[in-house]
């Protein structure tokens, strides 16, 4: 468990203006955020704010027009080309002529590993997510909880310093939901691995993170940084101690800020 | 007047000058007629034409008039304005042709779509295949110009006195380096440009009269086009809605065209009929016609046209 | 609403941005047929080298290989015999009927027969290729209508009803298959056989040409609303005609446009091999047919090329259409 | 006229809608044997048609010959028609075929690579695809001699522009998340054109190949016309129009026909082999 | 209110089997249901498990193979063509060509409404979906989370007897989410209509019915109908109620009876 606090992650003044055809959007301004390594970061904020940016900013997919970033000290182009990252988008992405099986060994193909290694891999996640026996199925044959699930898998698949997950759990009940968040937070605990996940609920933001970053669009920012006060050890019930629920309460007072309707 | 649709075998030129002078001089309309004259193509075949309705008279080879016929289309010779055949063949000679029996073992440019069969009945009476078989000549099927013979595709191709033959020398080559046998020279002429009608119309007296006056006033459209040469080609070039024909082609077209026409009155020699009819049965293993014609010509309209 | 939309972008991006998105477009263009010309130029020489050669010889010039006939070189490599006799280079460019003409061989031709027709007020003259131009454009557009209307017909009913569809489509891809430019010559006969003449058998080889595209565009295109968008007009129990005109017809907009481009590029083909058995007296099509029989490939070039710029100019106007069309339906962001 | 033909025809046109009517609405219309049985008649029914026509009115052979008349000249000729076949279609249209498509298929993964490549040639292959081919036949068999040569270089210049343009395209046809999953794993150009652009881009591609099959067969028998040796289909069909033997015309417009079917039907098949996994291959509802 | 016990839609043993290439799927078995006039139902279980697929069969969307199905004492087919449904899809679904206030009048113009009732009804559900001042936009120029909002306000813009409702805000964020429910209840409450409502979300559920409808896969079926307790009048803090805890945890118990995993 080592929670050492060297920085993993570090924007300064991050500014990204899109230019569009309606005139310029601030999709980020000036956002200051250290993420040290082995933390499990939630970003919470309205639609818009800005959240799937900033993941994409980390992960070099899209360039900042103003300020710093630095992951693993490297600039995160740098970082992508030495493979930190596995990322889950918000849709599933699978590519349709792919078996699940063969969706999954895809990073692993990429990055070269042998096939032994790329079938134990797949094993090993297909469990994980509760996919045995489907790797053979092809994407349209799965509903689409399945599919995202599979899609988590492709991105745990390989060894990847930092974890991006963008609303990985949207499309699944609250069954699976809890089901998965408890194997997410077991493989965190057991891997050291830096997360920046994305969601809409509060309770998973709270249950999962050790840092929820609350955000506000237009432009977007971070309004609030909560720390958690939780134990690195959370059964499913810590939920419903007054801890939990006074962190989701401020959670909750730090998003209502950033909407319209004070009622 | 009386309506007259005419096709042409070939497009607007000095060839057809006859028919263009009878429209242009009004010799048409003083025999009450109002002629329209289609233009030819490579892909119009005058038969199919009258067939199905598109004219009331064509001008066609006799060969293709006489296959037409066996193949049960009944085309009738009214008139033959041209004497003589304007084809040959001209040749590289540096390819070292010097007499047809030379032609063995070359390449040739022949003309297909029913012009085929002057080049094939002469062939089959030199004894040389055609069919790709040993000992023979390789047959192209020649495109619309010379061009064949200038880049060297071919060693001989098929030319009019009248036209392609020109065409080779406009392209700079001079007739020092050619070699050409005329189907006349060779006694394989057939007969060229002949005015053909429907059988079964001839019967009907009111389209006889219109036939009478339409070969008259041609017959006199011709016989001015030889005397007034250069004025005959000006008029072709004012009807040629292509725009691509030249003055001098056309002038030195009507030349030797004049050649052609000259010693023909518009009726049919018998003789020629029977030499084209011999020369086509004379076809070897794959003849034009297999049997001798019957009915496919009359004096009928050129008794009553030029007496 | 529409004003708004068409100005907006002119209005927030400014002309600096419209300069240089044209120029974006236009430059790479120039440089590929910069690049297109000077290949062009370049196979001028071993192209018409021979026919060069020989004209060099009948005027009394020794070409290398010294000794050899026009016949010997009909055989030896074309881009050996150019470097083996550099004077003669400068004759390919200038010949009268050479192999392959230089651009600028063609470019004069194409101005002789457009431009300066015009200049001389004569432009609809028969020598002038904008009056073949015009003749040509008359029967590509009736056709195309023809083609366009029948084709979407079609497509309705192939899509509306399940016979049609089941029977009329295997057939018509294998109508596709039948060489119409081979027959057109007899088409134009029966045709006239019964009674149709002038133009519309004409536009009626367009016509056969510009409808499949239209019809396979038009039916994917008819059919491209997805389930949900489909059962979202059952809940509201729509009719079978308001599912047409409220979704159906507009998601096929964008396809129907690109099919339209295609059908409008194979409507002047056929245009122009209708021309051909109808005595090939007028068109772009009897022009190259006309240059074609006196070999005159220069004028062929220039009669290829304006039918080319034609076809462009015919697609660009659909195009404008397209972007004009969909800005209003809000399609384009 | 004879009205017996013409009334018989009619009568079998309609026997056979209303037979296609039934099947088409019927529980088993998605059998394979419907799908096929219901074309089939619809086309049978269109020769009868044909033939009453042609027998009710007397036309003359001359013009359009009947559906029976050219039966009977395909089983007469058939060692013509295949020397045929084999000139313009085997040789012409199929090498042509393949050697334009490669080409094309190279030419796109070049234009793909570069954006500038891809803006400058784009609009000049449009332009280029729109050069008429009657008018381009000619030169080509200027160029390239009166064999199948010329007919498969014809083919190759109608059928690049197709499969160009639509494999362009396809390479474009990922979604930005499939594109940016490769970037997160880094992966090379290759790799990224193997494991996604290629096979995304497979639908496009074969809708460009199935359009260029009809194109390479016309565009084999068309050059013809513009020279060639004594055999091929378009040969015949230019000589055997100026012989009025339009039997053997329309028989070889049969043999053409079929081999454009089968020939779109291969790759059709081949189609739904490699994008099975594609929507519209996939009938489900 | 009318909370008289008219049934509505009154499910007898339907039987729904998918003809599938992979062989047949069971996506309803023995469904039995009477949903009363006024009810507020809401169906909740893991993905899969037919909740759309029920919602489509009493919109006349799928046809059952078997068992017995009326609405409003009719065939669903009849009820459809009576015009008794508003239907929110899982996905927003809007056309791209019309603008969003165009988009509302869709059904409006289907069913003769003239043109200044269409203008008054959008007006009135934009705001209720507070989407005022942007019924001139296009459905692209939003995000993800308008568009669905915009859907909804389609499917409220006329008067069905019945409103069947997809997952409508699964795309939404908690606040507006929250925000979103109480208008719905609001509406519900006003108008005395009939809602099918399908949710992931177990407090969603709790909240807005008055029955909840707990399914399980693999055949569909309902294993659980748990009638609420819960007063008509909601204010948002009854969530914080042991009431609704306790509902909570009997749909939360229901739900995992249906699942793999017995940790
Ligand atoms: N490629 C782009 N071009 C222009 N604007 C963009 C682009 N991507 C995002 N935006 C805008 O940037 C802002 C932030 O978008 P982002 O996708 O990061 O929001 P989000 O917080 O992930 O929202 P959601 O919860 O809906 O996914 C939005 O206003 C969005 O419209
Ligand atoms: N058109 C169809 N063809 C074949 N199978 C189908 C079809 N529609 C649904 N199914 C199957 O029926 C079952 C029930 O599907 P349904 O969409 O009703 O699930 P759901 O409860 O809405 O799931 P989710 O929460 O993921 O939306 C699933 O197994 C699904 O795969
Ligand atoms: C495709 C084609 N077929 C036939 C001829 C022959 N032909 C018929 S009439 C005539 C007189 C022309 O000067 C000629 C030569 C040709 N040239 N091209
Ligand atoms: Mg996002
Ligand atoms: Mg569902």
């Amino acid at each position: 468990m080592n929670t050492t606090s060297q920085p993993v992650i570090v924007a300064e003044k991050l500014d990204l203006t899109f230019q569009t055809n309606d005139g310029p959007v601030q999709a980020l301004r000036d956002v200051n955020l250290t993420i040290n390594k082995g933390d499990f970061v939630s970003f919470i904020g309205p639609s818009g704010c800005g959240k799937t940016t900033f993941l994409r900013v980390v992960a070099a997919l899209e360039h900042p027009t103003g300020g710093q970033i630095s992951v693993n000290g490297m600039t995160p182009d740098e970082a992508r080309r030495a493979r930190a990252y596995g990322y889950v988008f918000q849709a599933a992405g699978l590519y349709p002529w792919r078996t699940i099986e063969k969706n999954i060994m895809l990073p692993l193909e990429i990055m070269g590993y042998s096939s032994d290694e790329q079938a134990e891999h797949v094993d090993r996640v297909l469990k994980m997510v509760d996919l045995e026996g489907f790797g053979k199925k092809y994407p349209w044959q799965l509903s689409g909880g399945m599919q995202q699930r599979a899609s988590i898998a492709r991105a745990l698949a390989f060894d990847a310093g930092i974890l991006l997950m963008d609303e990985p759990f949207g499309a699944l009940d609250e069954i699976v939901r809890d089901h998965l968040n408890e194997q997410l937070l077991a493989l965190w605990d057991r891997t050291g691995m830096t997360v920046g996940f994305v969601t809409h609920s509060i309770p998973e933001a709270v249950y999962l993170s050790t840092r929820i970053v609350v955000m506000s669009p237009r432009p977007g920012r971070i309004t609030d940084v909560i720390e958690s006060t939780l134990p690195r050890e959370r059964p499913l019930d810590i939920r419903d101690t007054p801890e939990f629920l006074e962190i989701a309460h401020r959670v909750r007072e730090g998003l209502r800020a950033g909407h319209a309707y004070d009622d | 007047a009386d309506d007259v649709t005419l096709q042409l075998k070939w497009v607007t030129q000095a060839q057809f000058a006859g028919y263009y002078v009878a429209l242009d001089q009004g010799f048409y309309e003083e025999e009450g007629l109002n002629v329209t004259i289609k233009p030819g193509g490579p892909d119009i075949a005058p038969a199919q034409v009258i067939a199905g309705g598109g004219a009331d008279v064509v001008l066609d080879w006799m060969p293709s008039a006489l296959a037409s016929r066996e193949k049960g289309l009944p085309l009738v010779n009214i008139a033959q304005p041209f004497k003589s055949s304007g084809m040959m063949l001209t040749c590289w000679k540096d390819t070292g042709i010097e007499k047809p029996e030379d032609l063995k073992d070359k390449t040739i440019g022949v003309w297909f779509f029913g012009n085929e069969y002057p080049f094939l009945s002469w062939m089959s009476s030199l004894g040389i295949p055609t069919d790709g078989s040993e000992g023979g000549v390789t047959v192209l099927k020649q495109g619309f110009n010379v061009d064949p013979l200038l880049q060297r595709q071919a060693d001989c191709i098929s030319t009019m006195t009248y036209n392609e033959y020109w065409q080779v020398l406009d392209a700079g080559v001079t007739p020092e380096e050619l070699i050409t046998f005329k189907y006349e020279d060779q006694g394989v002429a057939t007969l060229e440009d002949g005015i053909y009608v429907m059988e079964e119309n001839l019967a009907d007296p009111e389209f006889e009269d219109k036939m009478v006056r339409f070969v008259r006033a041609s017959m006199k459209g011709w016989k001015w086009a030889e005397e007034n040469s250069d004025d005959a080609a000006m008029i072709v070039l004012d009807n040629d809605e292509t725009g691509a024909q030249t003055e001098t082609h056309q002038k030195r077209m009507m030349g030797e065209i004049a050649k052609l026409t000259a010693g023909s009155n518009g009726a049919l020699d018998e003789a020629d009929y029977q030499r084209t009819v011999d020369t086509l049965l004379g076809g070897g293993s794959d003849p034009v016609i297999t049997k001798e014609p019957e009915g496919a010509w009359t004096h009928q309209i050129t008794d009553k046209a030029l007496n | 609403m529409t004003d708004a939309t068409m100005t907006a972008p002119a209005r927030s991006t400014g002309f600096g941005r419209a300069v240089r998105g044209t120029w974006n477009a236009v430059f790479p263009v120039v440089v590929v047929v910069s690049v297109i010309f000077a290949i062009w130029y370049a196979a001028c020489v071993p192209m018409n080298i021979k026919a060069a050669l020989d004209q060099a010889e009948r005027d009394g010039v020794i070409v290398n290989p010294a000794g050899a006939t026009a016949r010997d070189r009909r055989d030896m490599s074309a881009i050996g015999l150019a470097f083996k006799n550099p004077e003669q280079a400068g004759d390919t460019f200038v010949q009268e009927r050479p192999r392959l003409p230089a651009p600028h061989q063609v470019a004069r031709e194409l101005w002789k027969t457009t431009g300066d027709m015009v200049l001389r007020g004569k432009a609809f003259s028969k020598r002038s290729l904008l009056y073949h131009a015009w003749v040509t454009l008359s029967a590509t557009v009736l056709g195309f209508a023809m083609g366009t209307v029948g084709g979407v017909a079609l497509a309705v009913g192939i899509v509306h009803s399940r016979v049609m569809n089941m029977s009329v489509m295997p057939w018509a891809i294998a109508s596709q298959t039948i060489p119409i430019l081979a027959i057109a010559p007899m088409i134009i006969v029966v045709l006239n056989s019964i009674g149709i003449t002038g133009l519309i058998p004409k536009a009626m080889i367009s016509a056969y040409l510009s409808f499949f595209p239209v019809t396979v565009g038009m039916v994917k295109g008819l059919r491209s609303p997805d389930g949900m968008q489909l059962d979202l007009l059952k809940t509201y129990s729509a009719s079978q005609g308001e599912t047409f005109w409220k979704l159906r017809l507009p998601s096929s907009m964008p396809y129907f446009f690109t099919s339209m481009k295609i059908g409008m590029a194979a409507s002047l083909v056929g245009a122009i091999v209708g021309e051909m058995p109808t005595g090939a007296v007028a068109g772009l099509g009897a022009r190259l047919l006309a240059g074609s029989y006196y070999g005159q490939t220069i004028q062929i070039w220039a009669a290829l090329f304006s039918a080319a710029i034609l076809a462009a100019v015919l697609v660009g106007v659909i195009g404008a259409l397209q972007r004009m069309t969909l800005k209003k339906m809000g399609m384009v962001r | 006229m004879n009205e017996g033909w013409i009334v018989g025809a009619l009568a079998a046109l309609l026997a056979a809608s209303y037979v296609n009517i039934q099947v088409a609405n019927s529980e088993g219309r998605d059998q394979a044997i419907s799908r096929f049985f219901v074309p089939v008649l619809f086309g049978i029914s269109l020769l009868v048609l044909w033939q009453g026509i042609v027998r009710g009115f007397n036309v003359p052979g001359v013009i359009l010959p009947a559906p029976s008349d050219i039966w009977a000249r395909f089983l007469a000729s058939t060692s013509i028609l295949w020397q045929d076949f084999v000139q313009t279609f085997v040789k012409g249209a199929l090498s042509g075929y393949v050697m334009g498509a490669f080409a094309a298929f190279a030419t796109a993964l070049l234009v793909d690579r570069s954006d500038f490549l891809r803006r400058g040639i784009l609009p000049v292959g449009n332009f280029m695809a729109a050069l008429p081919i009657v008018g381009i036949a000619p030169i080509l068999v200027m160029w390239f001699g009166f064999d199948w040569q010329s007919k498969a270089a014809v083919v190759v210049v109608m059928v690049f522009f197709p499969i160009l343009v639509n494999t362009v395209e396809g390479l474009r046809a990922t979604d930005m998340m499939q594109r940016d999953l490769m970037q997160t794993y880094a992966a090379s150009y290759w790799q990224s054109l193997l494991k996604l652009r290629l096979p995304a881009a497979m639908p496009f591609i074969f809708n460009g190949l199935k359009v260029a099959t009809t194109l390479a067969l016309i565009g084999a028998i068309v050059a013809e016309f513009f020279g060639s040796p004594i055999r091929g289909m378009g040969f015949r069909i230019s000589t055997e129009v100026g012989r009025l033997a339009l039997d053997m015309v329309w028989a070889e417009i049969l043999v053409a026909a079929i081999a454009g079917s089968a020939f779109y039907g291969a790759v059709a098949l081949l189609e739904s082999f490699v994008t099975f996994w594609h929507p519209s291959q996939r009938r489900s509802r």
